[in-house]
């Protein structure tokens, strides 16, 4: 009897300590960030979807080696470039180099994981990580990105 | 007191009036409310501090199409809804707001309000066996277990309050409580030590039979999905929530009139209709914290509390205040 | 110790004549060894498939320690001396080995007291009709393990109960894991 | 609770539990054969999200692989990663700096914590209380948030290399988590009072769901499952890994064998962590994160490996079968939760579905790893 007593007794004291702990969290501030209104700042290291970088001349960095391209698991970059030659002084004379240009640099972003394999395997330090993350669309194409095309409007 | 048709027509817009709103804004008060004890917002973009939102969910519920699952008892499926919402409303119309504002003060209004309150049950029953649905029917068959086990001992409280008031009108069991605090059911006195447990008991049961959170074996969402309204949409639903609010509104108001006396004012500062509104929205309230702090009782939990403990305890108290009230 | 222990009792399965108990040692042996110098030595790869024995492992350097390989007829044998020891069910899974025509299965068990022993079982049987008796009657939590190995490899266990597809879809005819699999 | 005395076969019904259901937490799907509320059988089917990651471990580089293995398990991505490095790290024989094992050990027992942290909401929400979730959420939030200022991302993190680690950690990720931890205390604090004290909770778990240590060996059920049970199995002390031998904490051991031997064994894991983070913290030398010399291309010798970690869930396994070029031959993930989830239909026979899915939350049920 004893036992059926302390048993309703504590049961009714453990219920009241709940309430107790709900009531308290009633009066303190909200901790949520009204999402589309506010949004936070992305941490320096965040991975975003890749972004190419540029050099002094507003140019892409990247010397089309396809080392990202080989690094990703999901094969979701391809890259294109075509040889240029360009004249470039060497003690004192000039000569004519040939060197490969990057003309298309297409990131489908629907199959990225995100790993950052090809910004580590990057032996020119090209690519980067963007803080992109207000992406949504109804269409799969908007996540085909040319990064080159990215790359010239963020110049412009 | 006769009853002209105008009256009744009166009583029952404003019966149905006040049901909908409160049912509206009680989900908006819920929902809120749960935003804060979690530290959220809750709904807050439809609005100033979202108070479209109760209408604007109304108006999504009602443009919905009434899904009728295949091989569902029709007639039954229809019929559900509207018994969950009909038997709330045809409770206040005996529930007494003030001395006054009353729309059909009854002389058995307990018994009609328990009458009525059964019927609720009935509503889940039949939702859950029209729908077809193995969750729905397994649903069904706990809520109404757990109505009837939870009928006794709140009955068995009301006897006690009867019996000392010696009344069965809404009214006079308010009148009978007049007179500052002390006089009220919820404290103890010399013919009835232990009301404050009845209270207690009470108010259990009024969670049980309302369906509401830990007891909402009914529609236990994380086992049974939805439980008896799983198959159901549009207004079908619509009517279900608005049946559940309508039922808590008049759980907390019998509270009110049989234990915290009704429309009588501790203080006096403004007239009782208002306190009585105060009470039973501080009762709501109550209702909505328990509900955001306590996981869920099993089925047998929930059984084992009705028969082995609030039951012994609401006859103890019985035929304690029966033996002291013959004694003083 | 549990090890020695295993290794002796797995040993007694093995009753050939002494050469093909000594040769498990020897191989041991030159397995350590082969560790050792991170290269594999170039007679190693022409060597023959290995002979049926225990062999003791190193830990650091594989994550077992007791390594046996035996015929399907002996599985049940040597999966009740485990049992009988203690040891709990870890995996079950399959290796294809498409150059020997073989299939094999490897059971891995281990132990939940602090004495660490994680034995390997293996077991190989011809490709075009690879069957292994079930170990689901002495380990129920084979059973799922069994499943998944039949789903991947085709491997059939002999006597399960349920060997329906686990993972893949109910009506898959393909085993993806066997080298030969083209989706 | 028992079952009900007599069934009578053709009064039973089939009750499909899933592939959508609240309780299942994903896509599981349980077939149950029910006479009333009672479970009379139930036969478990797997295979909604399975993606073959063994196969694509076989058909990728090693390093391309890296970014599977938190995909196994979303809410303990760190643990599973660390079974993979380690495994190809024993196979190549590559060394890693000591800074950077103790930056995994932290990092995965902060993850341990989030995942447990995450568990705990869902399983209550699993018994109705939804509240707790919330709070369990916030506190979680904060760990995300010191995870992703180091690793760059919030659930699969990816940030474990052979032989090291993609970055290092800063004085502001150490001071930031030396200020979580108290916090996470206090939060625990306030976990117990409201739930593992609530009599409801309790009675909901006490005496339910048992799984004895008996019914865990012929299973290979490992983890918190193992030591409610009241066996004294984790991995991070039976075969110790990384720099693991170097802390000091203890392995919670429960002997009721019930659903809230399970609850407990996690909720005290959580304060072990926070102990093993601290000296973590407190021990963390300096120096590089990568090897010095490391091979260019990953080409484990022939042999076959294992490596065993223990991630929130449980003993998780990794083989690799290496034929000595650039992918590996036979690439097996040993899932802890797969062996746990494989008890649950000799578990549950005879139980109430409300019990039966209350046993089902305590299992620390992660589908996606289940599937693989």
């Amino acid at each position: 009897m004893g036992a059926y007593f302390s048993e309703i007794f504590l049961g009714l004291k453990s219920l009241a300590i709940g309430l107790g702990i709900t009531f308290k969290e009633f009066f303190k501030p909200v901790v949520t960030v009204p999402y589309p209104y506010k949004t936070l700042k992305m941490s320096d290291r965040y991975r975003g979807h890749i972004e190419l970088i540029e050099n002094e001349d507003g140019k892409p960095k990247c010397v089309a080696c396809g080392m990202c391209q080989r690094a990703c698991p999901s094969g979701c970059i391809s890259l294109a470039s075509k040889s240029v030659e360009y004249e470039v002084e060497v003690k004192g004379e000039m000569k004519t180099k040939k060197k490969k240009v990057l003309t298309k640099y297409d990131l489908n972003f629907t199959t990225c994981s995100l790993c950052g394999q090809c910004v580590e395997s990057c032996g020119f330090g090209a690519i980067t990580f963007s803080k992109d993350y207000n992406l949504a669309s109804f269409r799969k194409e908007d996540f085909h990105f040319d990064l080159l095309n990215r790359l010239k409007e963020r110049n412009a | 007191m006769s009853l002209t048709i105008l009256n009744a027509v009166v009583a029952v817009v404003a019966a149905i009036a006040f049901a909908a709103a409160n049912a509206a804004y009680l989900v908006w008060a819920e929902r809120r409310g749960a935003g804060r004890i979690q530290r959220r917002p809750g709904p807050n973009v439809n609005g100033p501090l979202g108070l479209l939102q109760p209408p604007c969910d109304g108006i999504k519920l009602m443009t919905k199409q009434l899904m009728i699952p295949g091989g569902a008892d029709k007639a039954l499926f229809m019929v559900a809804p509207v018994l969950a919402m009909a038997p709330a409303i045809m409770s206040f119309v005996t529930i007494p707001f003030s001395e006054t504002i009353v729309a059909h003060s009854m002389n058995v209004g307990v018994l009609m309000i328990f009458a009525f309150a059964s019927l609720g049950g009935m509503s889940i029953l039949l939702a859950g066996w029209g729908s077809r649905n193995k969750y729905g029917v397994m649903a069904s068959v706990r809520a109404v277990s757990q109505n009837i086990s939870y009928e006794v001992p709140m009955l068995i409280t009301v006897i006690t309050i009867v019996m000392m008031a010696g009344t069965m009108n809404l009214k006079e069991l308010v009148a009978a409580q007049a007179g500052g605090i002390w006089n009220w059911n919820l404290i103890p006195s010399l013919s009835s030590p232990l009301m404050p447990v009845s209270f207690l008991i009470f108010f259990i049961c009024s969670l049980a039979e309302t369906n509401r959170a830990p007891f909402d074996l009914g529609e236990a969402e994380s086992e049974l999905v939805a439980g008896f309204h799983t198959e159901y949409g549009s207004m079908g639903f619509g009517l279900f929530f608005m049946g559940e609010y309508a039922n808590i509104v008049i759980g907390a108001s019998l509270i009110t009139i049989l234990f915290l006396g009704g429309w009588d004012c501790p203080l006096g500062l403004f007239p009782g209709v208002w306190w009585f509104l105060l009470k039973i929205y501080m009762l709501i309230f109550s209702f909505i914290w328990i509900r955001w702090t306590f996981p869920r009782t099993t089925i047998y939990g929930l059984l084992n509390l009705s028969w082995k403990i609030l039951i012994p305890i609401s006859l103890f108290n019985l035929l304690l205040t029966a033996g002291l009230l013959k004694v003083f | 110790m549990i090890k020695e222990k295993m290794i002796q009792a797995l040993s007694e399965l093995f009753p050939d004549p002494e050469p093909i108990v000594e040769e498990p040692v020897v191989e041991a042996a030159e397995d350590e060894a082969a560790d050792d110098g991170k290269k594999k030595k170039p007679k190693k790869k022409v060597e023959p498939p290995r002979v049926n024995g225990v062999l003791e492992r190193d830990h650091a350097a594989h994550g077992y320690d007791i390594d046996v390989q035996l015929d399907p007829g002996e599985l049940l044998a040597a999966v009740m001396i485990i049992d009988k020891a203690g040891f709990f069910i870890e995996s079950i899974t399959g290796v294809d080995w498409i150059k020997e025509k073989q299939l094999e299965s490897v059971y891995d068990f281990s132990r939940y007291d602090h004495d660490l022993c994680r034995i390997v079982v293996r077991t190989r049987t011809p490709r075009d009709n690879p069957s292994v008796p079930t170990i689901s009657k002495i380990y129920p939590g084979a059973s799922w393990h069994e499943r998944e190995t039949h789903d991947f490899f085709g491997i059939k266990f002999e006597g399960h109960p349920h060997l329906i597809p686990l993972l893949l879809p109910e009506d898959a005819d393909f085993h993806p894991l066997l080298k030969d699999f083209k989706p | 609770m028992s079952g009900p005395i007599h069934i009578r076969k053709d009064e039973t019904f089939t009750l499909n539990v899933g592939p959508q259901h609240p309780a299942t937490h994903g896509v599981l799907r349980v077939k149950m054969e029910m006479d009333g509320e009672y479970i009379v059988k139930a036969e478990t089917v797997l295979g909604y999200i399975h993606r073959m990651h063994e196969l694509m471990g076989e058909n990728r580089t090693y390093p391309q692989v890296l970014p599977n293995l938190s995909r196994l398990d979303y809410l303990g991505a760190m643990g599973y990663t660390h079974g993979h490095v380690l495994a190809i790290e024993r196979a190549a024989g590559i060394e890693v700096p000591e800074r950077a094992e103790y930056i995994r050990a932290i990092m995965v027992e902060l993850n341990r914590i989030s995942s447990h942290l995450f568990w705990f909401g869902a399983f209550v929400m699993d018994l109705g209380g939804f509240t707790p979730l919330m709070y369990a959420i916030q506190d979680r939030e904060h760990i995300l948030d010191l995870m992703e200022a180091v690793t760059g991302s919030r659930l699969t993190y990816c940030y474990f290399r052979f032989g090291g680690l993609y970055n290092d950690v800063d004085d502001d990720f150490i001071n930031a988590t030396r200020a979580v931890i108290p916090m996470l205390r206090k939060s625990l604090k306030k976990y117990d009072a409201l739930v593992t004290g609530n009599i409801i909770f309790r009675k909901r778990l006490e005496d339910i769901g048992p799984i004895s240590a008996e019914m865990c060996r012929k299973y290979g059920a490992t983890g918190p499952v193992a030591r409610g049970a009241g066996l004294d199995f984790d991995v991070r002390k039976n075969e110790p890994y990384s720099v693991y031998p170097e802390f000091d904490f203890d392995i919670p051991v429960y002997h009721e064998c019930d659903s809230l031997a399970r609850y407990k064994v996690r909720m005290d894991e959580m304060e072990q962590s926070l102990r093993i983070i601290e000296q973590g913290l407190d021990k963390l030398p300096d120096g590089p994160i990568m090897p010095k010399k490391k091979p260019k291309l990953i080409k484990p010798p022939v042999g076959d490996y294992y490596q065993a970690v223990e991630t929130a869930r449980g003993s998780f396994g990794i083989r690799i079968v290496s034929d000595g070029t650039k992918n590996a031959y036979r690439f097996k993930l040993r899932s802890p939760t797969y062996s746990n989830m494989s008890l649950f239909d000799e578990a549950c026979e005879g139980m109430m579905i409300m019990d039966a899915l209350a046993m089902m939350g305590s299992l620390d049920l992660v589908i996606p790893e289940i599937d693989r």
